[in-house]
């Protein structure tokens, strides 16, 4: 992963210098361990600044809607996509922006790794494929695949699927005979015992709407969350509403969502939203062979009829 | 929408799509007699309801 | 202990048509219980929580004036959930008043000084208030001229058009009624906007002349320089702000303006003071 | 001051004595970690945690609470009329809480608990609750808490402060209920007061020895409002922000709230929810105007209440007792530390 950092700041530092981009959004070393910040660079001098990493799990192109003027972004395979999406979804124009592609080796899952430990880490380090983590306590080394984030596990697209330069030579993409394991494991259970799963999930829940506001998909001026007139969704704590939010967000993503992880990155007790959204990647797969950003010039399954889609649910 | 329903624990029988056209008036009634005893046999819905002790 | 958040319970007694456009209502309301009213004793230019069980709070200027005894009267504009919910009430309903909120003109400050009130639009319910008080023959005596500009978009958009024409009539107040445009051959009263208005009649400042303004954010903005080519200072300029309120109490952390609260701290101020703080309402 | 040695083999037993007249509410890890929730018969408080995720404020302020219910039946006699919501005030007792927390309440009680407006909900609730704190020997890396005004042996806010001797807790009594807690758990057995001081003094030294993180806030009080307001480097502090209400729920300082209402067919319920100062909704008026309507003024709004606005307001020092939480939760990053410093060292170019 350091190999290409210097490639990426050199890239930029030509980019701000020629003046093509008027800044580069890419990630910033973190003021505490395994933590990555965003940033805008402007200016040549600052690109010592940017850090790319495992703990880079955020999704960039959540910074690139409604930008006016042309931008660079650093874009890993997922955010690559998601640019793809922003495109297709007019948020964005192509020319608008410069994308640094990086082929990703997967991002690390940090509440998996701080449940190994009593206390803080304080110490973070990775040198290809190994991590040294160590809190006051004790010191481990660990195989960065074992602590994958649950979607880099099963990512086959690690390589940018759209951009204007790369930071390194395209990866070898993984090839997966069952992309969807974590969701058949849900739908095996019986009715309530998935009810019951839902409902551990979201229990800590507490709204605070960072996998809403973490997630480039959601752009919208005001989310049906937010809406009063009508009002949709309870306010308050009430199981109920906490799982409608959880529910119609997810469905919101339908045919969009490149499961790129950012929501459950950023989500402050670790929850696993994805599960929601998974279903219905697999579904669109199923239904549509459609996985979400991949080319700029096909239109998502949602937004088109073709006599063919499959409609046995209408009785 | 059924299937994410269904994923998260609402059984199949309790969400129902049908397309009649304003014109297929009988159609209409047997499709929701039908709904109604099919959701009937679920019995009372608990999942996805407020409780306001 | 006394709980801020109960309203207390009060009857819509009658519901008046405000404007031709049937945008603003005003509602009267009378206190179902015996103490209420004596406990809701209230200022001219206070405000209170307009509160409907299961619907929500609004807060809005208080109308009525402290001398009108036995009802209190609010101005409402049909904008959001629980406006049009209220407006689609009717007389005999019950519902909540929480209050008197905020603090109020400082009539004690006005004692013995010129007083000039510039309202527009439907932001005239606490002038309204504040001019019925001045009027009332105990405290007529406590201050010296009076003038009022109230401007609006057109005639029929004039709150409280009936008062504000005896008014006109009185020798005590001098009334500067104007509308933004109209196409009605008898109107008999200016027409331009209120800044221009302020700077054709409004009596030139000197220590004793104070002006309380309360408008839509564009009229005060561009009634600053007519008041300043007047000579007002910014401690003479008394505003009237607004921002979004819930708990009107000072508590709930969003109506603040730097640390001023604009519900606990005003909604007055003098232009002296909010120029002072962050321009956030 | 009356101190207390409790064997920890008799721990268990005497809180579940108390259990007849207390609820329990106490640190419980699950799989979203460490959270401060009530202590149901089986469950014990875990004394062993680093750091809460979440604070011990949902104790006395719930994230969603209701406060008035009305009966919209037309025939019921007092239909219409809002009534107070009935919540069960009995007495409860917070164990294990940190000490900065506690005296965040402290800080909290000042916007819940003023001459001209007391909130019922909240200080009906802090007047039954029972602080149990627990110092903390070894202080994590974002603990800055001796930097504002209390520390990991803070008592301030405290009915009873313990100490982990390992085998035993030494609990130092501070208030009248912190006494009445001790008889209802039946730990009676005293310790010398003068040593017992003295080792508590001891622990705090070396505690407060073992704090790594600091911040400066000496500067902050003579700058002006709108100084700090105008200044230039907002934008890069906020850039990153997706604000989302993360640290103003974690922190134990924030107190806003939101009020809303629902109803089922004849039933109002009005509720208090916590609020955010990062949601566009928090100011938007309901004519669409919104006097901080985009990311920078919320992002801004929030440091300036936090680190300017609550110390010129109250002259308490700054609305923040050093936890660490946001530091660590927020999604993006972004370092009250840094925040801090920046504008304590800001000087205004003319």
């Amino acid at each position: 992963m350091d190999t290409c950092i210097k490639k990426i700041r050199e890239l930029c530092a030509d980019l701000l210098e020629k003046g093509e981009v008027k800044k580069v959004i890419g990630f910033a070393k973190g003021t505490i361990p395994m933590a990555t910040c965003p940033i805008a660079i402007q200016k040549k001098q600052d690109v010592d600044k940017l850090v790319f990493n495992s703990t880079c799990g955020l999704n960039l192109a959540n910074y690139a809607s409604k930008e006016k003027g042309k931008i660079a972004i650093i874009a890993k395979g997922c955010d690559s996509r998601n640019i793809v999406t922003h495109i297709v979804e007019n948020q964005i124009e192509r020319d608008q922006i410069y994308i640094i592609g990086v082929p990703c080796s997967g991002m690390v899952d940090k509440f998996k790794i701080a449940e190994l430990f009593e206390d803080e880490i304080i110490e973070f380090a990775e040198s290809d494929g190994t991590l040294t983590v160590s809190s006051t306590l004790k010191t481990q080394t660990l195989k960065k695949q074992d602590y994958l984030k649950g979607n880099c596990l099963y990512c086959t697209h690690k390589n940018p699927v759209l951009y204007d330069v790369l930071a390194k030579d395209p990866g070898e993409e993984q090839k997966l005979d069952n992309l969807f394991p974590d969701v058949d494991q849900i739908e095996a259970l019986d009715v309530d015992a998935k009810w019951q799963h839902f409902e551990d999930l979201t229990k800590n829940c507490i709204r605070c709407y960072a996998c809403r506001n973490a997630c480039p998909l959601c752009y919208c001026p005001t989310c049906f969350v937010d809406e009063s007139n009508p009002q949709w969704v309870g306010k308050g704590q009430d199981k109920t509403d906490v799982n409608t939010f959880h529910f119609l967000r997810a469905f919101h993503c339908a045919g969009r969502c490149t499961d790129c992880g950012a929501c459950v990155e950023a989500c402050p007790m670790g929850i696993n939203v994805r599960d929601f959204t998974r279903k219905l990647n697999k579904d669109t797969l199923e239904f549509f062979g459609w996985e979400a950003g991949l080319d700029v010039t096909k239109r998502p399954p949602l937004d088109t009829y073709n006599p063919d889609d499959p409609d046995d649910f209408i009785k | 929408m059924g299937n994410l329903l269904e994923h998260m624990g609402i059984e199949r029988d309790r969400v129902h799509f049908s397309w009649i056209s304003s014109a297929e008036a009988t159609k209409f009634v047997d499709v929701v007699k039908e709904i109604s005893d099919r959701v009937r046999a679920l019995g009372p819905n608990k999942k996805f309801v407020k409780d306001y002790n | 202990m006394e709980n801020p958040y109960m309203p207390y319970p009060v009857r819509i007694d009658d519901i008046e048509i405000a404007t031709e456009d049937k945008s603003l209502k005003t509602f009267k309301f009378v206190f179902l219980n015996e103490g209420d009213e004596e406990k809701f004793s209230y200022q001219a230019g206070q405000f209170a929580e307009l509160s409907i069980p299961g619907v929500g709070e609004i807060p809005i200027g208080i109308a009525s004036s402290p001398v009108e005894k036995g009802f209190v009267k609010f101005t409402v504009f049909r904008t959001g959930v629980v406006t049009s919910h209220l407006h689609n009430m009717k007389v005999g309903d019950i519902m909540g008043i929480r209050g008197p909120l905020g603090n109020w003109y400082p009539w004690d400050k006005l004692e013995n000084k010129n007083v000039v009130i510039i309202g527009g639009g439907f932001a005239f319910t606490t002038l309204r208030s504040s001019i019925i008080y001045m009027l009332d023959p105990e405290n007529r005596s406590k201050f010296k001229n009076i003038d009022v500009v109230y401007g609006a978009r057109s005639p029929g958009m004039l709150l409280y058009r009936e008062e504000l024409f005896e008014w006109e009539k009185r020798s005590d107040i001098n009334m500067h009624i104007t509308v933004d445009g109209t196409d009605d051959p008898n109107w008999k009263y200016h027409t331009g906007f209120v800044p221009t208005i302020v700077e054709q009649n409004a009596p030139k400042a000197d220590k004793d002349t104070y002006a309380i303004i309360c408008g839509p954010p564009i009229m005060i903005k561009f009634t600053q320089p007519s008041l300043a080519k007047l000579g007002y200072k910014e401690h003479q300029i008394i505003m009237s702000l607004e921002n979004r309120m819930k708990c009107g109490i000072g508590m709930c952390g969003r109506c603040n303006i730097g640390k001023e609260l604009v519900c606990k701290d005003g909604p007055v101020f003098t232009l002296e003071q909010i120029n002072q703080t962050p321009k956030e309402y | 001051m009356k101190f207390i040695t409790i064997d920890k083999k008799d721990w268990t037993k005497g809180i579940d004595k108390s259990r007849e007249t207390y609820q329990l509410f106490g640190p419980v890890k699950d799989k979203n970690g460490c959270l401060i929730k009530k202590l149901d018969t089986d469950v014990q408080p875990d004394m062993e945690y680093q750091e809460s995720v979440m604070s011990a404020k949902s104790v006395l302020f719930p994230q969603t609470e209701k406060i008035l219910n009305a009966n919209l039946n037309e025939s019921v006699e007092d239909h219409h009329i809002m009534k107070r919501s009935l919540t069960d005030y009995s007495p409860r007792a917070v164990l294990g809480i940190r000490p900065y927390d506690a005296k965040a309440i402290a800080l909290v009680k000042l916007n819940f608990d003023t001459n001209e407006f007391k909130d019922p909900y909240w200080c009906d609730a802090y007047d039954a609750t029972v602080f149990v704190g627990l110092g903390i020997t070894k202080p994590g890396p974002f603990d800055f808490s001796t930097s504002v005004g209390t520390g990991p042996f803070c008592e301030e806010g405290l009915d009873i402060l313990l100490a982990d001797l390992d085998d035993k807790y030494l609990a130092k009594v501070l208030t009248q209920k912190g006494d009445a807690y001790a008889i209802a758990c039946g730990f009676d057995v005293k310790a010398d007061e003068k040593e017992s001081q003295v080792l508590f003094d001891i622990l705090r030294k070396e505690a407060e020895k073992n704090i790594v993180s600091f911040v400066e806030t000496d500067k902050l009080k003579e700058k002006t409002v709108l100084e700090l307001h105008e200044a230039p480097f907002w934008d890069d502090v906020a850039f990153s922000c997706i604000n989302c209400g993360t640290c103003t729920y974690v922190c134990p300082t924030c107190w806003c709230f939101d009020i809303q209402d629902e109803t089922k067919q004849k039933q109002a319920t009005r509720f208090r929810n916590w609020d955010t100062c990062m949601s566009p909704l928090f100011t938007r008026h309901a004519t669409g105007h919104n006097p901080r309507g985009n990311k920078i003024q919320r992002v801004r709004q929030r440091f300036m209440h936090k680190l300017k606005y609550f110390l010129d307001k109250y002259d308490q020092g700054i609305m923040c007792v050093g936890c660490g939480r946001c530091v660590k939760s927020c999604p993006v990053n972004i370092d009250i530390r840094e925040v801090c410093l920046t504008m304590n060292t800001f000087e205004k170019q003319e």
